[in-house]
């Protein structure tokens, strides 16, 4: 197993008297495609939300990089290169394609005003740079036909597409995706998983949390499932969804 | 008659069509399973049946009358129940308050009086609030909120979600009792299997129309079954 | 006539410059500042003190903005942690706390009684010629300074991304962004043009009392910046110039309405203003010329 | 000075409170279940204490004159309802301040169309007070402290006792879910208006009957009013009225230290201070909304 | 709402109508009518007063015109409101210069409105007329343009001093409402009081618009003073009495109020029992000269109301009248400057004594030096061009205001 980038020890979390996550522990390798599955309400949505810090755990912690980012806000968490999507897509929907992908390239110094003002042919360069970064992965996601349509206008899975990008300019060592496949039809989820694959080829780590399991067994390397709040079973998709007690979780009581 | 049919139903959002051509029946006093994995249009269907969705085409039919062109309101008043799958009751009022506030009931107070008799564990937090509830119990307050209307279909979406193993089969047993309360059930889950046993019938779902229909027991010994959920080959 | 079309364009310039900067809170980021009269309140004082104090209104009219944008400041912080309808009371309060505090030191404001004798603009900057020419293309210079430091902050990565802030704040979050850092960047640098704008009223009128500014202004300025449409710079200018044309039109349409008297007409005045509040949020939020649905 | 002094600066401050709590109390119910801050109840006070002045007309005494001002309260917040708010409940709740910011103007520029700036004054006989310990306890104070406390006692046992009142709160809860239960959002709406105007009628009645009737009497009541809501965190009943008293406790024991123009000012400290602190209010526990 | 009477428009062509007899009646050159601006508060705080105001000024335009003009020039007048607040004024006064050409401006009320309008008129080189009481205004007035035909608030809180002397209380103390009217009352009381030897036992400024004054009463109660000095405005001072009647506290208590507050209003609102005893003091018009009852009776004529009800309606009346006789006074110059520089040339001291418009001229046009004695007071003008009114100190007695004496203070 690869080193891990991503590692959770024993995250624990309540709402109300209902306990959601109890004593999850995983680790994700870096570079490696792992993907998460877990019916509805074994709390998927929860711990993607704490790993990613839009949310707190009542206990355990998260480890990006060997860093622990526990306390850390999810924008410093961003910044050490761990990028999300997420699963209805949030796109800029008053900004157009492009712009949402250059709105996402980090540091810039454009977004300082002093610089706005200041240094506006040092920005125009760097803009330049970034509309390029920008234009390469539009080229990438084929989204270069819509590149300046209002991203409010995109279909539903052409924005899955734009988050997928958005993430991209941020130059992550690892992105989480949250549901890719869901709402995608079946022709655009083989594009994504076709990007998803290249983009693990080029080095960037990817935990998939997703429900389509036909999808995600074909894509990741090693598998997580999610059940009741609790890991229910961790290894190699085939060898996972082998196990009897995945079987019965994830289509219910045993046959 | 069937209490409920649907036949080439087709429903959406924007251009997008989540559901096409969907056929569907329940007989009167039948529990009816719907499965099929996330994305399959489980949630979509349910919306259509409660009139939530924008755009619906196809035939959907209660008890002979076309639900197509009636708002969620009268579909309620009609005798359709519904239990949405996530907060499904109103937390900041008490239990007793919970069933109180259902619109539409002729005989509130004996209809309350025979729901906690159906569900005794109500009775003895009839003035807890809501929120304070375990899972279990919460579930059981949506269920009998649902049924104060004596509805004579109740749609259940995904009542086992996020529940324990020793709650679901709690739950189930409950879902089991409901024919018993001349309601009918059409069931949304996503754990097919423990549903399917104290199912009539089922369907599975996948993308958008129903790719399996066969009674429960069949289904249960149905090969295709794992190939849908789990890939297998 | 011409003179009077310059006086009152001048007040719509004033105006302007305000709408401009609500435009910007609001209209590109999404913050509600209801406190609009309270910055306005700060830079009027701030220039009308320091040029009676002997300075120069090369140096008082910038001092205005800073001043503003420093009261700003504090505020601004707040607007992080509160959810918006609160802030918005909020800052309803501290406008109504500003106008207090002027009203109460008298020995730096002069109270209630007012500061009189403020050095007109004219005279203040020692341009010769007709005082309301001066203060018009005074005005002017600064409503297009602030029309191009807000074209070239909305169409800059800064202002690419206070728009993806209204949009989702969250998703900014999840690109490794603080959206607070822009918002309080937006809400500082437009009192800025909050407080050159009060500059100029105080050496325009050249007379300053605390019952200027109450609250009725930055309803003004809202009803401004709404009819142009929230998110459009060109909208802030043409929607300050229709509420100005409306209220000082409704002097001469006292002419034409024999039967209305004059206390009425100010009934009518405030009617027309409330009914087109209503009107516009019911059938045209994005205002009059606004293209893009307004935020919010 | 001492504890006379401070005592009935405390009983001041009591009685401006409940004032101002009674109009928090109707905007708190909007807030908690229209969701949105609704600046028209200042001035739908102010209409509510302007038709008061028929209450010698109906029968005479303080009871006519609140009675007439609750109904027109009621029948304006309605009225409005129907015209303005229902057709803005899908928007954000932006739309509808701003939008009941423009009713207020609204309300008040067609009163003084019509009636002018005058003031006016109820007539009622002046009776003077009873000594209470170091209070001077008048009979106005008693008439606000029980109108406020039944006024408080009603919305409860509204919201609680009632089948209206419990789907109001169904309503607040989870709108969603009220639509599924059958709950007739409309008639629940309505209902809320009706006691909001009702609740604003009786403030601006009880203003006027304590000092005079004019027409900015509400908006100049309104950011108190709105203070107090916030104060005692939104949607909540009691929160309002306490968070009402608590401002106006502040703000009266205040003037011993920073003066009298400075106790305005105050209120808004206290507002600020404990959003800090609780950024939800002081009564996040118990608020019709979570 | 009372509606006025006449509308502007149609006291307009009222006075088109009359010009246009002129006219007829053998004037072989009508010159160019003289235009004057009216700028009243005709709506926001000012507006109890504001329509009288502007109907007194176009009644005094009339009386011009009637008699064939100031210097056979009909005037016509231009009105705006100001709508009490300074922004709307400083439009509406470069409206009437610019749109309307006037050349005096006449009739503003508060002193924020007067301040304002000030530079604007100055800068034109047009006198401005007004009724305000600061004292800024009288310092501002550099180029001797300004004229102000109301007491001083200084000279207010003299006659208040003088007043709670002559009616022999010790220990006054002094409630203000928070602008720039009433603390200008009650520090002209303090400073004249103290000046005096006497002493203030407590003083209070209020912000105003509040549900209860109570605690400020408290304030002052507890300083057991033999009289209150109020200044206030109807609504709080409507208030602050009931709260201390109805606190039972020192009942003996008296009060000194200015006339805009004390008035029948106050009484209808509280009652004879409440108001017994309360000293209301107001600057009165020239209640004994004949310009005055020829005043009022127009004034009753052209508003339904008495004159007393509105005690600046008689100064601007004084104004047009004044200005008309300035510019009879030299028909051969008629810029706005030299008119305004015979202002203090038709009340000096030793001219003969005229009440109207018609005396005045017929005196001018004899070659004669005149005196014209206002509706409003005696108009003789200071070094700051200010007047000294008489002031008027009325008792409420059983629901009744009852006039006990004219209080003429030292000038």
């Amino acid at each position: 197993m690869a080193e891990a980038s991503l590692c959770v020890q024993g995250i624990r979390k309540h709402f109300g008297g209902v306990s959601v996550l109890e004593d999850v522990s995983f680790a994700a390798p870096a570079g490696g495609l792992s993907g998460m599955i877990g019916p509805n309400g074994a709390g998927k949505s929860t711990l993607f939300a704490i790993v990613t810090g839009f949310q707190a755990g009542d206990g355990g912690s998260v480890l990006f990089k060997g860093q622990d980012v526990t306390a850390l806000p999810t924008v410093q968490r961003v910044r050490l290169g761990m990028a999300r999507t997420f699963q209805v897509p949030r796109e800029f929907g008053s900004l157009t394609v492009r712009e949402n992908l250059m709105a996402a390239a980090p540091g810039q110094a454009g977004e300082k005003l002093r610089n706005v003002f200041f240094r506006p042919g040092w920005i125009r360069a760097e803009e330049a740079a970034i509309a390029a970064a920008a234009e390469e992965w539009l080229a990438f996601l084929n989204l270069e036909r819509v590149a300046d349509a209002p991203a409010s206008s995109l279909s539903g899975g052409q924005r899955k597409l734009l988050e997928l990008g958005r993430a991209l300019m941020v130059r992550p060592a690892m992105i989480l995706l949250d549901e890719p496949f869901a709402g995608v039809n079946p022709v655009l989820v083989g594009e994504i998983s076709e990007r998803i694959r290249e983009l693990s080829a080029k080095g960037i780590g990817f935990l998939i949390v997703e429900h389509n399991l036909a999808a995600l067994s074909r894509l990741v390397d090693r598998l997580f499932v999610l059940d009741r709040g609790r890991l229910l079973a961790e290894g190699a998709p085939a060898e996972v969804l082998a196990d009897a007690a995945v079987r019965e979780a994830y289509m219910g009581g045993s046959a | 008659m069937s209490v409920l049919t649907v036949a080439g139903l087709s429903a959406g959002y924007g251009d997008v069509d989540i559901l096409s051509g969907v056929d569907l029946r329940v007989e009167p006093l039948e529990i009816v399973t719907i499965a099929g994995t996330n994305g399959a249009g489980k949630s979509t269907l349910v919306k259509a049946l409660m009139g939530l969705v924008p755009r619906v085409s196809g035939r959907l039919e209660f008890e002979g009358t076309s639900l197509l062109s009636l708002p969620a309101e009268k579909r309620l008043a009609m005798g359709i129940s519904y239990v949405p799958q996530v907060a499904n009751v109103f937390a900041s009022l008490t239990v007793m308050e919970n069933l109180e506030v259902v619109e539409g009931v002729a005989d509130r107070r004996g209809r309350i009086a025979t729901l906690l008799e159906s569900f005794p564990v109500l009775r003895e937090r009839a003035r807890a609030r809501a929120g304070a509830l375990s899972g279990g119990e919460r579930q059981q307050l949506a269920f009998a909120r649902a049924l104060m209307p004596e509805p004579r279909l109740l749609v259940l979406d995904e009542p086992t979600a996020a529940l324990s193993p020793a709650l679901v089969h709690q739950v189930l047993e409950t879902i089991r009792e409901l024919p018993r309360m001349k309601v009918s059930v059409l069931l949304v889950e996503q754990r097919a299997r423990q549903a399917l046993t104290i199912s009539n019938r089922g369907y599975i779902l996948d993308s958008g129309t129903v790719v399996i229909a066969d009674t429960a027991e069949r289904l249960l010994s149905d090969s295709r079954m794992a190939e849908l959920y789990l890939g297998d080959h | 006539m011409l003179s009077y079309l310059l006086a009152v364009a001048v007040v719509a310039l004033i105006y302007s410059l305000m709408t401009l900067a609500l435009n910007l809170q609001f209209g590109f980021t999404g913050l509600i500042n209801f406190g609009v009269v309270g910055f306005f309140a700060i830079g009027a004082y701030t220039s009308a003190l320091l040029s009676q104090a002997g300075l120069p209104l090369e140096l008082t009219l910038p001092c205005a903005a800073l001043a503003a944008g420093l009261a700003a400041w504090p505020v601004a912080l707040l607007s992080l942690r509160l959810r918006i309808e609160y802030f918005a009371i909020v800052m309803l309060g501290y406008a109504e706390t500003i106008r207090l505090v002027i009203s109460q030191e008298e020995w730096l404001t002069g109270g209630v009684r007012g500061l009189p004798g403020i050095a007109s603009l004219s005279v203040g900057l020692g341009i010769p010629g007709d005082p309301t020419l001066v203060a018009f293309a005074l005005a002017l210079a600064c409503v297009v300074g602030a029309v191009l430091v807000s074209r070239r902050l909305v169409h800059s990565p800064f202002g690419r991304m206070i728009q993806a802030i209204r949009d989702d704040e969250d998703a900014v979050r999840a690109l490794g962004k603080s959206p607070g850092r822009f918002k309080v960047a937006v809400f500082v640098v437009s009192c800025l043009f909050v407080g050159l704008s009060g500059g100029l009223y105080a050496h325009y009128i050249t007379y300053l009392a605390p019952d200027q500014f109450g609250a009725l202004l930055t309803f003004y300025i809202w009803v401004a910046m709404i009819l142009g449409g929230a998110g459009s710079v060109g909208g802030a200018l043409v929607g300050s110039a229709i509420l100005l044309g409306f209220i000082e039109g409704s002097r001469f349409l006292h002419d034409l309405l024999p039967g209305v008297s004059a206390v009425e007409m100010s009934s009518v005045r405030l009617g027309v203003i409330g009914l087109s509040m209503m009107l516009l949020m019911r059938f045209r939020p994005q205002g009059l010329l606004g293209g893009k649905a307004g935020c919010g | 000075m001492g504890f006379s002094l401070f005592a009935n600066l405390a009983f001041n401050g009591l009685i401006t409170g409940l004032v101002v709590s009674l109009l928090a109390l109707s905007i708190t119910l909007v807030f908690g279940i229209a969701r949105f801050p609704n600046a028209a109840a200042g001035d739908v006070a102010t209409v509510g204490a302007f038709a008061g002045l028929l209450g010698p007309l109906a029968g005479g005494g303080t009871l006519w004159i609140i009675l007439c001002g609750m109904a027109a309260g009621a029948l304006l917040s309605v009225a409005f309802y129907f015209l303005l708010f229902r057709p803005l409940a899908g928007k954000s709740a932006v739309s509808s301040l701003i939008a009941s910011i423009g009713m207020a103007f609204f309300v008040r520029a067609a009163l003084t169309f019509f009636l002018g700036h005058d003031q006016r004054v109820y007539p009622l006989p002046i009776v003077r007070a009873m000594p209470v310990g170091p209070l001077r306890v008048q009979p106005t104070d008693i008439e606000i402290v029980v109108a406020a406390v039944l006024a408080l006692a009603a919305v409860f046992s509204i919201l609680h006792l009632t089948p209206i009142g419990k789907r109001m709160r169904a309503v607040a809860d989870n709108a969603e879910l009220a639509r599924v239960s059958g709950i007739r959002a409309n008639r629940v709406l309505v209902a809320m208006w009706l006691i909001a105007g009702l609740l604003a009628g009786l403030s601006g009645t009880l203003l006027g009957v304590k000092t005079v009737v004019s027409p900015e009497m509400g908006w100049d009541l309104l950011m108190p009013a709105f203070a107090a809501t916030i104060l005692g965190t939104i949607g909540n009943p009691v929160g309002a009225v306490l968070g009402g008293v608590l401002i106006g406790l502040a703000q009266e024991l205040s003037t011993p230290f920073v003066g009298f123009t400075y106790k305005l000012g105050v209120g808004f400290l206290v507002l600020l201070v404990t959003l800090l602190i609780r950024p939800q209010g002081l009564f996040a526990k118990n608020s019709l909304v979570r | 709402m009372e509606r006025p009477v006449l509308s502007m428009r149609q006291v307009l062509l009222a006075a088109a109508g009359v010009a246009a007899l002129g006219i007829a009646s053998g004037q072989a050159f009508a010159a160019e009518p003289f235009l004057v601006g009216a700028l009243n508060p005709v709506s926001g705080a000012g507006s109890p007063y504001g329509s009288g105001m502007q109907k007194a000024i176009a009644m005094a335009a009339d009386e011009i015109n009637a008699d064939g003009g100031a210097c056979g020039r009909q005037i016509q007048v231009v009105s705006e409101d100001t709508q009490t607040s300074p922004d709307a004024a400083v439009l509406a006064v470069k409206k009437l210069i610019d749109v309307n050409k006037v050349q005096v401006v006449m009739g503003t009320w508060s002193s924020g409105v007067t301040l304002a309008v000030m530079p604007i008129t100055t800068a034109a080189g047009l006198p401005e007329m007004n009724t305000s009481g600061a004292p800024a205004i009288s310092t501002e007035d550099k180029a001797d343009l300004v004229w102000r035909f109301q007491a001083t608030n200084g000279r207010f809180g003299q006659a208040f001093a003088k007043i709670a002397k002559e009616r022999g209380f010790k220990r006054p103390a002094t409630m203000a409402y928070n602008n720039a009217s009433g603390l200008g009352n009650t520090e002209g009381f303090a400073k004249a009081w103290k000046e005096d030897g006497g002493k203030v036992v407590a003083s209070v400024v209020y912000e105003p618009k509040q549900a209860s004054y109570r605690s400020e009463l408290q304030q002052i109660l507890a300083a057991n003073p033999d009289v209150v000095v109020m200044g206030s405005y109807l609504p709080d001072t409507t208030i602050i009495l009931r709260e201390w009647y109805q606190s039972g506290q020192n009942p003996d208590l008296k009060w000194i109020i200015p006339g805009w507050a004390a008035n029948e209003k106050l009484v209808e609102a509280l009652g004879p029992d409440v108001t017994q005893g309360v000293i209301a003091v107001d600057s009165i018009s020239n209640e004994n000269a004949p310009s005055y009852a020829h005043f009022a009776e127009a004034y009753k004529k052209a508003t339904g109301q008495p004159a007393g009800s509105n005690v600046y309606a008689a100064m601007t009346y004084d104004m047009m009248v004044l200005w008309g006789l300035a510019m009879q006074a030299d028909c051969s110059k008629l810029t706005p400057e030299a008119i305004n520089g015979r202002i203090r040339g038709v009340d000096s001291a030793s001219g003969d004594k005229v009440f109207t418009f018609a005396e005045g001229k017929k005196a001018l046009e004899a070659g004669k030096a005149i005196n014209y004695q206002g509706a409003s007071s005696q108009l003789a003008f200071d070094q700051y061009g200010d007047v000294t009114p008489d002031f008027s100190l009325s008792v409420v007695e059983k629901g009744e205001i009852v006039r006990k004496s004219v209080v003429t203070i030292g000038k």
